[in-house]
């Protein structure tokens, strides 16, 4: 088992990068009307949220000496096991809505108003 | 005849008898209802054995059956005992139980199954909620009994059921939830003092006391919580500002609801005041006492005017309980030896005589569906066993002499004047104005010419309804002309409960 | 370090010579083979036996004006046969066609008949990649503004995330039994035989695997009998009808090559790679060649094989196809790699 | 070498998420994603993290990916509106606060000292191993409770996406 | 029997009992007579002979205690009975007054149905074990539960026709009225217990008596609470607007009840309580006060009622009026007394009045009467003995009695009873107007009744009869009683000595000696002031009260008898038309109680629900609750846009706050 060897880029480099991206997927998620669009927005901020799980690991490992930083890991595994399922839930209602409106422009689903 | 936790088998007894109605199809409902008497009966029987193994030189409580630990890391724990004031009230209830049964038989046509499930649950909420020495469990029991309550008044309810179920519910469920908070309060105050998480009665007698008692009302934790306690103990009597849930919920509730409702439930505030408020926190009780004397002759007098200017026989009754809970109290307030038994007696007097009356307005009620005194007048001459039965139970209401309801007045009153003789003459002007209003009714009911032609085809009561109210006028007779067989059993309690 | 790269720089040449030598004779085998199966001569006039028929076709269609139909979204229309063929190519880098007794090249290990050797992800990196396959053909379908093409396009989008599945759950036993995910652990956990004479094959615990992986190849290459995207009867060509001249064949050439890839993993992953059962390779360059020539036959009965089924059984209707993945492939392959599982732990295997 | 993979991939991903956002056209949108992943996928694997750049792909842009293109494909949806466009207000607040988050977050990180992360050793195996072994041991809830949660989404999105028959 | 006083009170709850069972069988009237009659007999044979075995034994006061009733904290209450020479003369009449109008019951209710007759009964015997009761008991509790039981058998048996809605409102008018006067009872019960800890009369006077000065002040309080009680029994003003209308009940009811015993309750408990009335000068004078007023105006009232029962009924109200005066100028003994030979002579007088109803058919209006002498002469003569026993002839019982009083009254001007001489000395006028009053009054009745012509009509006049044995007996014997009933307080005057008086003599122990202090004086004043007032002054007195009662009945003669009757009360109505309104009209008290008692309570009542149970509490408070979560539930619904967007940037927003509030 060869020994840990460090990355040449500080951690905080990729946790801006997630930052970045978690800010995009934000202005996504709340300046586009079309459903799909918000979803790709909303994957884009999860993956941010693996990103900086990714960068703590490292970091952790690198602090504690830990050879594998597997929790960072398996989190982001989750996270992409859950990303799933709720992809497949949303598109579904998407599906579902659009059936009913012939639309995914969230602006037009607002029947829950008071 | 020894039953080992005799006081588990009375309490939980009902659980089991309604796990075993659930079992069968609705459809038996005779057998449900056969069932339920039978159960209903026997579980008198066996109260009277707590009755006949209790010892009334006793002052403390008696044939515990615990304490089991139940929720160790709280201190929570099942805990049951009878001194000799809840051992009237557990008798009371399973008392007026089969009474309920037996008046239902008739006039609950649908949901008989749960009709009766709802019954038996109910008794074991109230009889645990009497003998529950656990804090913790007694919230349990308080809030067990609060369902089946809602179910009744709301299912087998008149039309404007839900409305009035709604409003009993919430109403109790205000106070009740202040109490639970008072309950943690004290709960924490007793961790605080002895380091013990403990939920007991008896730990809470001896830490309860020590609750500071600042200078203004939100500065003394005492009197905080003894209002939490007191706001729902007051709504359940329920005390004058507090009261206007019992007329709609009387009136909408079933015969039997009512029974239990006036009979037992309201019981439970007057019990609460007194096994909580009064012995737990007294330097509280010292400082509140004078307002809930005023309370209580306000409803004293509020509760027999408004009840003299009702058309409706059940809401007459209702607002009457008012006033007589308002003897209550009054009794409770005086706090002396005197004034205390009577309150304590006064409750089984009001628990039968009430419940009497709801049985027989009830009864009447299957017969002509109509509530309204204007409907009837001059019914004696049709149904005289009934007028008979009736009246008997309105003397016994309005406390004559040689009857149960003067003993409880008597006492209270007497007791009173010691203390706070005003407080006793406005008390004592009830008494007038209560001969007023049951009187006025009775006369337009049974006396005065023949008005309504439907009512010339009434029929008098049957045997069952007799039984249903037989036990009772017995009662109110028997109470009336001997009550040292129930006064002595509480005088010990009643001692050390007041610290004498 | 330049070493390295030129080495690499080699393999990939080979490796994409022989891919693209190989589409025109699998071309001709094909066509050869139909015609055989069908009791027919097939092309027989370029060259003996019609030999240079494929290159004939391939001058025909680089040679072919290259048009772009009105209304299709142009970036999309070109994009996709590109990475119809990257995603071909790509997959291909992780397999290994030989053993390497450590000979070396310019002085410079050789590290493996392999031309990205070291690569833990093994079998995940070509699933990965391979799942870029879809979109090219999504892409072509959705881009070229054609009702049939967009179904096609549908259609085998649905059909190869259904199969993927299967695919993946299938190789699973074999990941299992070899603790590894590179092909060349795998291939080198096959060798040997049981009581003697029976190869160390995968295929012979995992019958069930290697069924359902094969027809789930099938699937995920788009051939016969699970060709809907392109069902000429019904789609005329599907997701690539409205594609001509050298984007069609960069289609044509990619749907090639991934079938020499699943070819490849199937001997892979169940028949062993290389190895022979019994035959310990000789050592040096012959001995190396000769694992190769080894493979290359394997692969080349299971081209073969491709063609033969194309030939011999009838086209899937949509639904019984999608039944046949979620219904039976996928529980099929879970039955298998439980099958593994519980004989790993019961030591059988 | 690794910090120019990185940059370049930083940089892939931050644009290609805006054309993300920014896209009119869904499909521009789903594929620009694709590159996302891919670049992300390739900052893990350049950090050894092989398994999961492996299932980054694998998982989203084999899989989820494809799901949204499929959706968009049967819902035929062309082109639908600007980067918000409407609702000005909205638009307006929302970008305000999601750039407010980031700076804020931003922040945060700059505070941290730029210590550096460790590459994962190469066990030979890949992470895979040990992520497996993890999974099945110190994590086996969470996943059993992942692949529950799974399950009720494929029946979820099947109860959701079926045409009811009248 | 002594040692067993309980029997006689106990035979007739049996007789109630095994009536109401009867009752519910329809049994034969035979049975029911059998049972009610016979249970009430045997009571008055067992009362007697325990009364004989009294007299003739040492000890006078004899208390027997049964068990004890009610017991808690400092409350302690016997069921026990005493008898004294007190009780013992109640007792006496009221069993023997009681048998005679069971007996006279027998032939005035024949006419109801076997059911309502059962009742009658039944409900008539539970009245004399009240009564009974009453009379025995030891202490103020239980003498309260014959009291409140007497009360509910009035009620009962005044609306024995309870289908006329008249008779039930009397009844429940009669319990009402009653329970005002038993509220003060009680007070006092209470206020007795707390004073001296105990209400067995054997402790309690006995105390009070020993030490006057210190209970004094309390003996006040109690002694007018206690007077409550008794205005309300014993119909006085301002509560005797019950009695009047009780008359709407059976009139052997009315005798039995509403003359001669229930009423006399309140005299009796006064007297009773003498040593706390004696210590305190204040009660005293209210009781007189009261007593004395009541005598006239009740007395005025009966000169113009036409209801030959109303007439009977105020004047017992004016009666028991005297009895009061009686009491409060000390003369207990005379109250006693009077009560007693009131007893014989209304119950006579009711029964008669029953006995002409019963021949005029239920006809009670006297103005539909007269001439009845010679058809119903039993009881003219009867009725005529009874009439001088009230009117205060020579020999007759009333006479003795009423005498007495008012020279008690007398005395007690002259000998400044307690400071008040000259409040008695009005007193003794009202009580003397009032003996004119009841001599005119009475002496109305009798001539528009009895003499002159029939009135009712033709076919009326043919049914008139002469009353059946059972009715006819009672009157005979009440008759003879008021004849020479007075015998039994021949005063001192008459006979020269002490001797003769022998209901003084007997009742003498009942008035405890009290203890020094300045209350020595006032007993002094009370006790020998025969001596105040010399001979010659009595010897005037007597004659003077004779000279009214007289001059009473002859106006009445010249009003109402010969060829110019009823024209000269008319002729006074039209000179004093207001007057005449006025008293016709009884003052119209009834008017102003409803007025200014009923109307505003049942108004403040109906205030009480609709306004405040319904609107404040119940609509402010309650449903006001309920209305505003509702309503803020409304308002706030608004946020909710439904545009997912909007929620998703108020998230944001809220991430923002939080790293504001976190930074």
């Amino acid at each position: 088992m060869t020994p840990a060897t460090l990355i040449p880029i500080p951690y905080t480099w990729i946790l801006s990068l997630s930052a970045v991206l978690f800010v995009i997927g934000t202005i996504g998620v709340l300046l586009r009307r079309n459903g799909i669009a918000i979803f790709l927005s909303l994957e884009i901020m999860l993956n941010s949220a693996n990103l900086a799980f990714v960068a703590f690991a490292l970091e952790f490992a690198a602090r504690r000496g830990v050879a594998v930083a597997l929790t960072g890991q398996l989190f982001v595994f989750f996270i992409i096991g859950i990303a799933a399922a709720e992809a497949a839930v949303g598109l579904a209602l998407f599906i579902a809505l659009h059936r009913l409106k012939e639309t995914i422009d969230v602006d037009r689903f607002n029947i829950l108003r008071w | 005849m020894h039953v080992p936790h005799l006081l588990s088998v009375v309490t939980l007894g009902p659980i089991a008898v309604a796990a075993v109605l659930a079992l069968i199809p609705a459809r038996l409902e005779r057998l449900h209802r056969w069932l339920a008497l039978l159960a209903s009966v026997v579980l008198f029987a066996v109260s009277c054995l707590i009755w006949t193994g209790f010892n009334p030189n006793l002052p403390g409580f008696q044939l515990d059956s615990g304490p089991i630990p139940w929720i160790p890391q709280l201190g929570v724990s099942y805990h049951l005992g009878v001194d000799g004031i809840s051992l009237l009230l557990v008798l009371l209830t399973t008392l007026l139980v089969p009474v309920v049964v037996l008046g239902s038989w008739r006039s609950v046509t649908e949901h008989v199954k749960g009709f009766h499930i709802c019954l038996l649950l109910l008794t074991s909420g109230m009889l645990g909620a009497f003998l529950s020495l656990d804090l913790f469990l007694f919230y349990v029991f308080w809030e067990l009994m609060l369902i089946p309550m809602y179910f009744i008044i709301g299912v087998w309810g008149g039309p404007r059921r839900i409305y009035a179920a709604v409003k009993f519910f919430i109403y109790t469920m205000v106070g009740s939830v202040l109490m639970l908070v008072a309950i943690l309060y004290l709960a924490w105050f007793n961790h605080q003092l002895t380091g013990v998480w403990s939920f007991a009665y008896a730990e809470f007698l001896k830490t309860g006391p020590q609750l500071a008692m600042g200078t203004s009302f939100f500065s003394s934790p005492q009197m905080l919580v003894f209002a939490a306690f007191a706001l729902a103990f007051a709504i359940k009597v329920p005390m004058f500002p507090f009261h206007t849930w019992l007329p709609d919920a009387h009136v909408e509730a079933p015969t039997g609801g009512s029974i239990i409702l006036a009979g037992v439930l309201l019981k439970l505030g007057t019990y609460g005041f007194l096994r909580f408020n009064r012995a737990m926190l007294p330097q509280a009780w010292e400082a509140f006492a004078p307002m809930i004397m005023v309370l209580a002759v306000i409803g004293i007098i509020y509760g027999a005017w408004v009840a003299m200017v009702q058309p409706d026989m059940k809401k007459l009754v209702a607002y009457s309980s008012v006033s007589h809970l308002g003897f209550v109290m009054l009794g409770l307030a005086a706090g002396t030896a005197a004034s205390t038994q009577g309150a304590v007696l006064q409750m089984v007097n009001h628990g039968i005589s009430t419940g009497a009356l709801f049985l027989l307005v009830g009864m009447i009620y299957e017969r002509r569906h109509t509530r309204m005194i204007a409907d009837y007048g001059g019914i004696a001459a049709i149904v005289p066993v009934f007028t008979g039965a009736f009246l008997l139970v309105t003397l016994s209401s309005i406390g004559l002499p040689g009857l149960n309801g003067f003993v409880g007045e008597f006492l209270i009153l007497a007791g009173a004047w010691q203390q706070h003789p005003l407080a006793v003459i406005f008390g004592a002007l009830g008494i007038v104005f209560g001969a007023v209003y049951m009187l006025w009714m009775v006369q337009r009911v049974f006396w005065n010419p023949l008005s309504n032609e439907e009512n010339r085809s009434l029929k008098d009561m049957n045997l069952r309804e007799v039984l249903a109210v037989a036990p009772l006028l017995v009662f109110i007779v028997w109470i009336g002309i001997h009550p040292t067989t129930f006064l002595s059993p509480m005088e010990a309690a009643v001692r050390l409960l007041l610290g004498r | 370090m330049w070493a390295e790269i030129i080495v690499t720089l080699i393999k990939l040449a080979v490796v994409i010579g022989v891919l693209f030598t190989t589409v025109p004779i699998m071309v001709w085998v094909e066509r050869r083979g139909s015609a055989l199966i069908q009791d027919r001569l097939g092309p027989n006039r370029v060259g003996p036996w019609g030999l240079l028929q494929p290159v004939v076709d391939a001058v025909k269609l680089l040679t072919k004006e290259n048009l772009i139909p009105d209304g299709v979204n142009r970036f999309f229309y070109v994009l996709a046969p590109a990475i119809a063929l990257v995603v071909a190519l790509s997959t291909f880098i992780v397999i290994p066609f030989g053993s390497d007794p450590g000979l070396k090249l310019f002085g410079h290990a050789i590290d493996g008949f392999i031309v990205a050797p070291g690569l833990n992800l093994g079998i995940l990196y070509i699933f990965a990649i391979a799942s870029f396959g879809v979109y090219s053909i999504v892409l072509a379908g959705w881009s070229s503004d054609n009702k049939y093409a967009l179904m096609g396009g549908i259609r085998s989008s649905a059909q190869m995330i259904s199969y993927e599945l299967a695919m993946t759950v299938a190789v699973v036993g074999v990941l299992m039994s070899t603790s590894s995910f590179r092909l060349d652990s795998i291939v080198l956990a096959q060798t040997g035989t049981w009581w003697g004479f029976l190869p160390r094959w995968n295929v012979f615990p995992q019958i069930i695997g290697a069924i359902t992986f094969i027809v789930a190849v099938f699937a995920e290459t788009n051939r016969l009998p699970f060709d809907l995207p392109e069902a000429e009867a019904e789609l005329v060509a599907g997701y690539h009808t409205e594609y001509s001249s050298m984007k069609f064949a960069s289609f044509f050439m990619s749907e090639y090559i991934n079938m020499v890839t699943s070819s490849a993993l199937i001997v892979i992953l169940f028949f062993g790679g290389w190895t022979l059962p019994g035959v310990a390779a000789p050592s040096g360059w012959i001995g190396a060649i000769l694992t190769v020539v080894v493979f290359s036959l394997k692969v080349a009965f299971f081209l073969w094989f491709f063609v033969w089924v194309r030939w011999t059984l009838p086209r899937f209707r949509f639904d019984q196809l999608m039944g046949l993945g979620w219904k039976v492939m996928v529980p099929l392959s879970v039955l298998n790699f439980v099958w593994v599982g519980a004989a790993m732990a019961l030591r059988i295997l | 070498m690794v910090t120019y993979v990185f940059l370049v991939a930083a940089l892939l991903a931050v644009v290609f998420s805006l054309v993300t956002i920014a896209h009119r056209s869904p499909v521009v949108n789903v594929l620009s994603l694709a590159i996302v992943f891919f670049a992300l996928s390739a900052i893990y694997a350049m950090v050894g993290m092989d398994f999961l750049a492996a299932i980054q792909l694998i998982v989203y842009a084999g899989a989820v990916l494809v799901l949204f293109l499929f959706v968009i494909m049967l819902l035929n949806i062309r082109s639908v509106e600007r980067l918000g466009s409407g609702r000005p207000l909205q638009a307006a607040l929302g970008a305000a606060a999601a750039i407010a988050i980031g700076v804020a977050i931003i922040l945060v990180i700059a505070r941290q000292s730029p210590s550096f992360g460790s590459l994962l050793p190469d066990t030979g195996k890949g992470t895979a191993y040990s992520i497996g072994r993890a999974l099945m041991t110190t994590h086996l809830f969470p996943f059993e409770f992942v692949s529950v949660l799974l399950l009720a989404a494929l029946v979820g999105a099947l109860v959701l996406a079926r045409k009811e028959e009248r | 029997m002594l040692g067993s006083l309980w029997l006689i009170p106990i035979l007739p709850l049996i007789g109630f009992v095994l009536n109401l069972l009867l009752g519910g069988v329809r049994a034969r009237k035979s049975l029911v007579n059998a049972v009610g009659v016979g249970s009430v007999g045997a009571a008055t044979a067992v009362a007697f002979s325990t009364l004989w075995q009294y007299v003739h034994q040492p000890t006078v006061t004899i208390v027997e205690r049964y068990f004890t009733w009610i017991a808690a904290g400092s409350i302690s209450v016997n069921a026990s009975f005493q008898l004294d020479p007190l009780s013992a003369v109640m007792v006496a009449f009221v069993t023997f007054v009681g048998f005679l109008i069971h007996v006279y019951s027998v032939g005035y209710m024949h006419g109801e149905s076997d059911r309502a007759y059962a009742r009658y009964f039944s409900y008539l015997n539970l009245f004399m074990f009240s009564m009974l009761v009453l009379v025995l008991g030891s202490n103020l509790p239980v003498l309260f539960v014959g009291w409140e039981g007497v009360g509910l058998c009035s009620y009962l048996l005044i609306g024995f026709y309870f289908e006329k809605d008249w008779c039930a409102s009397a009844g429940k008018k009669a319990f009402i009225v009653n329970r005002i006067g038993d509220f003060g009872f009680i007070l006092a019960i209470f206020a007795t217990f707390a004073v001296f800890g105990s209400t067995e009369f054997t402790d309690v006077f006995p105390m009070a008596a020993a030490h006057p000065q210190q209970y004094a002040a309390m003996a006040t309080v109690i002694g007018l609470l206690l007077f409550v009680g008794a205005i309300g029994k014993s119909a006085q003003i301002p509560l005797y607007v019950w009695l009047p209308d009780a008359m709407a009940g059976p009139t052997p009811v009315s005798a039995l009840i509403h003359a001669a015993t229930m009423v006399t309750a309140g005299v009796y408990m006064v007297v009773r309580c003498n040593v706390l009335f004696r210590l305190s000068p204040t009660a005293m004078l209210v009781v007189a006060i009261i007593g004395g007023l009541t005598a006239v105006f009740a007395a005025t009232i009966g000169l113009m009622q036409n209801d030959i029962k109303k007439v009977l009924a105020y004047s017992t109200v004016s009666q028991l009026g005297y009895m009061f005066l009686g009491a409060g100028v000390g003369a207990f003994v005379a109250a006693i007394f009077h009560v007693v030979m009131h007893a014989f002579f209304k119950a006579c007088l009711f029964l008669g009045s029953g006995s002409v109803i019963h021949a005029c058919g239920g006809e009670q209006d006297m103005r539909k009467m007269g001439g009845l002498r010679k058809y119903m002469p039993t009881t003219y003569w009867t009725f005529l003995a009874a009439t001088l026993a009230i009117a205060g002839i020579v020999p007759f019982a009333g006479f003795f009695s009423k005498d007495e009083i008012l020279a008690k009254a007398f005395e007690a001007g002259s000998g400044g009873l307690n400071g008040h001489g000259a409040t008695y000395y009005v007193l003794w006028l009202l009580g003397l107007a009032g003996a004119a009053l009841t001599a005119f009054y009475m002496f109305r009745l009798v001539y528009m009744t009895f003499h002159g012509s029939f009135r009712g009509g033709e076919e009326a006049e043919h049914h008139l009869h002469e009353s059946p044995w059972t009715m006819t007996l009672p009157l005979v014997v009440l008759g003879l009683l008021s004849l020479v009933g007075g015998f039994l307080g021949i005063p001192r005057l008459f006979t020269g000595h002490e001797g003769w008086n022998l209901i003084e003599r007997f009742l003498e122990p009942v008035l405890l000696p009290l203890g020094g202090g300045e209350h020595a004086a006032a007993e002094a004043a009370a006790q020998v002031s025969h001596h105040v007032v010399g001979a010659g002054v009595e010897w005037g007195l007597v004659v003077l009260s004779l000279a009214v009662a007289v001059s009473g009945i002859l106006v009445a003669r010249s009003f109402y008898i010969g060829e110019r009757a009823f024209e000269r009360p008319r002729r006074l109505a039209d000179r004093y038309p207001l007057a005449y309104k006025l008293i016709a009209n009884k003052y119209f008290v009834d008017e102003l109680y409803e007025a200014a008692v009923v109307q505003p309570i049942h108004r403040l009542a109906t205030l009480c629900w609709k306004v405040v149970d319904v609107i404040l509490i119940d609509g402010v408070g309650v449903n006001g609750t309920a209305f505003t979560t509702e309503l803020s539930g409304d308002l706030l619904r608004f946020l909710q846009t439904g545009n997912v967007r909007n929620y998703a940037l108020s998230v944001a927003m809220g991430v923002l706050l939080l790293v504001v509030i976190l930074w």
